[in-house]
């Protein structure tokens, strides 16, 4: 099973904390990208995800990797969803395991940080008015052989 | 001319109303076929603002292409 | 249900984690500490938590209060299990809600250490050769005042 | 004379030997109490490493305590 996953279904949260187990952990840390109900101060009905699946399983894998070498973890996980999401569903699951929890929480937070700014996925937003907006989004760092 | 695979996201599907399409083109860089869509289909998110992907891989704007390659250009990206 | 806990039986990771659902969520942090197999080189076979419950529910609710004065928190909850545990179980529960995951990863953190330093549990750890030691602690920071 | 309650944990539960015990005391303060209990029974954790409760609150060493206070001294914690 890839450390890095694009769905287009519920991600199974249980499942993924599962494979976090580790006899030397000592810290788990999860972070859950979850859909609000407002954004900018505007009522949000729903939101609708794209992503070019294959890039973006390998750039969040990269993430993983690079997050290896930058602290001593013992897992690093992530899933993206995509398709449309409600109100309180989760969009992205990214969790680590660490001996020690400076690590573990340095390590999430980075990697979230990264798929923001690097994983090719795409937000559009439905507000209750109707209107419909693909979010602001970061013009993405690209990992081109210069 | 080589025959191409290109691959629409986010803004650019809206804009082209099409998820992906074949197409033959005499571009022979990223950049030359952007200009081209561009002129084609009224495209407006500037180059600057895009990456290109050629074959589920990051390359240059001046990389070149061959017959055969999925190209896509990634707009901002928001995931999260 | 109190916002912060000390239990004698397994911590109910789902339900704490139901528990952080918020329609203003946009990022949800949970940190769970573990029960690992080796402490500063040394194979670990089991500990044994003692607690002094009331004290500990009280300044573990203090800390979750003083979170959300000073982060903008939609839920903070945790829980430290107390009594017999083997490699792998839970020991703490902490997780954080917020509009914005800078906040939640921020909060959970800070609140992880305050519980640390401040909450009356103590760690005894078995090791595999049979010694059994109380872990080194921190010298609890009072809240007695002046 | 005032009777207390005192709870043990940790170190001073294994030296002690028990849980918890009432007492009659002379002792005026949290202080005193300690130090009687250091010459009974050879408690051995410093004063400066450890905090007291009484009654399910942190006080300070030198707060009185009066007859039917629960008094706790809390070792260094290791929670987590």
């Amino acid at each position: 099973m890839e450390d890095f996953q694009v769905t287009d279904r519920p991600i199974d949260l249980a499942a993924w904390r599962r494979r976090l187990d580790h006899p030397q952990a000592g810290g788990l840390v999860i972070f859950e990208g979850v859909v609000r109900d407002h954004h900018q101060g505007r009522a949000v009905r729903h939101l609708d995800y794209q992503g070019y699946a294959p890039l973006a399983v390998r750039v969040g894998s990269e993430i993983l990797v690079a997050a290896r070498t930058r602290w001593p973890l013992l897992a690093a996980l992530g899933c993206h969803r995509v398709g449309h999401l409600e109100v309180g569903e989760a969009a992205v699951w990214i969790g680590t395991a660490a001996a020690h929890r400076a690590e573990a929480f340095a390590a999430c937070a980075w990697i979230m940080d990264e798929v923001k700014a690097r994983v090719p996925v795409w937000k559009q937003e439905t507000f209750a008015d109707g209107t419909v907006e693909w979010s602001q989004g970061t013009i993405m760092r690209s990992a081109a052989p210069e | 001319m080589p025959e191409l695979t290109v691959l629409y996201f986010a803004h650019l599907r809206d804009q082209r109303g099409l998820d992906s399409e074949r197409i033959t083109s005499t571009a022979t860089t990223a950049r030359y076929l952007y200009r081209e869509l561009v002129q084609r289909h009224g495209l407006t998110l500037p180059e600057r603002t895009l990456i290109v992907a050629v074959n589920e891989a990051m390359v240059r704007w001046d990389a070149p292409l061959a017959d055969g390659d999925t190209v896509v250009f990634l707009p901002p990206v928001s995931g999260g």
